[in-house]
């Protein structure tokens, strides 16, 4: 079978296909016992010949955690949309955040969430997240109860165009009150300027200790302290 | 110029005087937030729709006015979050337990900031560390979903494709068997036959068997001449096995021999189903 | 919006639709009033255009009564219906057994094998270890009935990985196996394959079918009709 061959069939199965294919399954195709199966190097290349041949079209195909999928693309969605009377489903702020903790912060079981959240968790949403699977039970925790510890799926990754866990946006890092090097009960704290300290929030930084110049700390601190004293 | 965080002087900083939340000091608060100012039922569904908590309450607080989330003045926040725990209170919400819950906690905060100032040199913990602790962790993860909620996904901004194929049909692999199986297979067989207690099955070097069964093969065709199923190359030994597949299979009655003559050649072939 | 646009806009939606689209569902799909719909004549160019980039690939734009769809080449069927593959279930330990006796004491009959397992033997044992092509038929007995002997082939040995039938386990090695095993293999019988099996089967099913060379045929399959019709 030659290059092109390889490539015509590779490209008719994962168009064909449900789901994503990974490279296993690919080469699976081919074991019909007929010939020697190809090289999984020449399936690979296949694979990444035919996504710069969509490079330039109106679908693309991606790779995601559970293999390789042809999808259209995003910047189409207004067009592709109308081709569908229901809207795609949309999901509340309580279930993304609790999708969003579970990713992060994996395995992880329901009273961890609500401790992050703050509040209890309606049973509906774990119940969603894991009906669309998700999200599973991987697994329980050696304490008093044993509590489901929770995790996500390969679906998920495949449902978000993620290929892995490290593909997710970053986590905004935590600051340390420490940091702000601001003792409550000193009568001048050095001032860290409340804008120079959200900066540093979204850049990740550590935050810096204050600029030693500023030196309006002693009126600051003089309000502070009046305010604790009501 | 920056302001200083946890300022409860808001006349001194022009920012905060934009913020509707301001709060001038010592002025209780007793009236509705004016950026609240909608009609009580939406109100309601605002209340209930916008704040996911008690967390994302503060931290909402928080934000409107430009605060550091590591300096809050918890006076100041404190008031505000207890009006709008009033507010949800006589709109006759439905308020769960948890807001109570922080309102308590605040409370309690406020109260410790109230105590004498210990020595200097005491490395006692700021009694909002552990709020503070809270509120970033929470806010990390709202952001989190925020952020998933932009990712492009299936069926929203994505779609899968799907082209049909109509030679489609499901076809049936057969199972995969294992030597390990079949061993263990034939072992129960010889268990159930007893073969091993009694003896009564002489075991045979496979050489034979196998031998027997290419012989078998290669007088299928009509008749080979005898000497001709003998390999000389394979020696003694290989000539033996020959040999004694060719009388078992003899013996089986599952070759035939003629010879046409008194020392002439001698001819085998294979019992076939004709005839 | 250009042609280039139109034409991947149409080649997205053609390619992510359940059905079908006529060049009246195209035209809507433009209709977000969000400008000028491009002409009818407009979409039906970008239509043949895109038959005609898609003339030498994988897949092909095809256009049936409703309208257009993309659809796999037939000629691939071979390898895209491995998608949808369906192991069927595993043999039953009669057949296993069936299997290794021939393996050991052939050319054997059937009459044979059923003295040996000391139960009669369901006819759809050797039908499934012949069409697995793992034993044939070897010859005919000179008894009374001209009974059928079998005989492992070339497939089975390859399966297993085998140069030659004197490479089987020997029957001392079985007895080791049986002492040690028999009752294990009792409580679990596939949990030691179990790994193993998937291997075997991926190298396994490259067995290739009998050389040509091997010219008895014609008999066998004269010899195999006889032995169906009894």
């Amino acid at each position: 079978m030659n290059v092109e061959e390889l490539k015509k069939i590779i490209e008719a199965a994962l168009m064909v296909a449900e789901e994503p294919l990974s490279l296993d399954r690919l080469e699976a195709l081919f074991d019909l016992g007929l010939g020697p199966v190809p090289e999984r190097e020449a399936i690979r290349a296949a694979v990444e010949s035919l996504q710069e041949d969509y490079a330039g079209r109106g679908v693309e195909l991606k790779q995601v955690a559970s293999g390789w999928r042809f999808q259209a693309r995003a910047e189409f969605a207004p067009w592709i949309n109308r081709l569908w009377e229901e809207r795609a489903p949309r999901y509340s702020r309580a279930l993304l955040e609790t999708l969003a903790i579970i990713a992060y912060r994996q395995p992880i079981t329901r009273g961890e969430i609500e401790d992050i959240r703050g509040v209890s968790l309606a049973p509906s949403i774990l119940k969603t997240l894991t009906e669309r699977e998700w999200i599973r039970v991987a697994g329980y925790r050696d304490v008093p109860g044993r509590p489901a510890v929770y995790a996500t799926t390969r679906e998920f990754l495949d449902y978000f165009n993620l290929k892995s866990l490290s593909d997710l946006p970053e986590l905004s890092e935590l600051r340390d009150i420490e940091d702000i090097n601001l003792d409550l009960f000193r009568e001048s704290p050095p001032a860290a300027g409340a804008a120079g300290a959200a900066n540093e929030a979204e850049s990740g930084d550590e935050a810096a200790p204050s600029p030693p110049a500023e030196d309006d700390g002693g009126q600051e601190g003089g309000a502070e302290a009046a305010e604790a004293a009501k | 110029m920056n302001t200083g965080d946890g300022d409860l002087v808001t006349a001194t900083h022009p920012e905060q005087e934009e913020m509707p939340f301001a709060v001038v000091q010592g002025v209780p608060l007793t009236e509705l937030p004016k950026d609240l100012y909608i009609p009580p039922d939406a109100l309601a569904v605002f209340l209930e729709e916008t704040f996911e908590g008690p967390l994302d309450l503060l931290l909402y607080l928080i934000k409107r006015q430009n605060l550091d989330i590591l300096d809050i003045p918890i006076a100041q926040i404190t008031r505000q979050y207890m009006s709008y725990i009033d507010l949800m209170q006589e709109l006759q919400l439905e308020l769960a337990a948890e807001y109570l819950v922080m309102a308590a906690m605040l409370a309690e905060i406020k109260s410790r900031m109230l105590l004498p100032r210990p020595a200097p040199a005491d490395e006692e913990e700021d009694p909002r560390a552990e709020l503070v602790r809270r509120l970033q962790e929470y806010e990390r993860y709202k952001k989190a979903a925020e952020d998933l909620e932009q990712l492009p996904r299936l069926e929203r901004d994505l779609h899968a494709v799907v082209v049909p194929f109509p030679e489609r049909h499901v076809s049936l692999r057969p199972p995969a068997v294992t030597m390990q199986e079949l061993m263990a297979a034939f072992a129960e067989v010889l268990a159930r036959a007893e073969l091993f207690s009694n003896h009564r099955v002489r075991r045979e070097p496979l050489s034979v068997r196998e031998r027997m069964a290419s012989v078998l093969e290669r007088c299928r065709g009509g008749f080979v001449e005898f000497t001709r199923l003998f390999t000389v190359a394979e020696g003694r030994a290989g000539v033996v096995v020959t040999l004694l597949a060719i009388l078992e299979l003899l013996r089986g009655a599952m070759i035939e021999m003629v010879q046409n003559e008194p020392h002439g050649p001698i001819y085998v072939k294979a019992v076939s189903a004709q005839t």
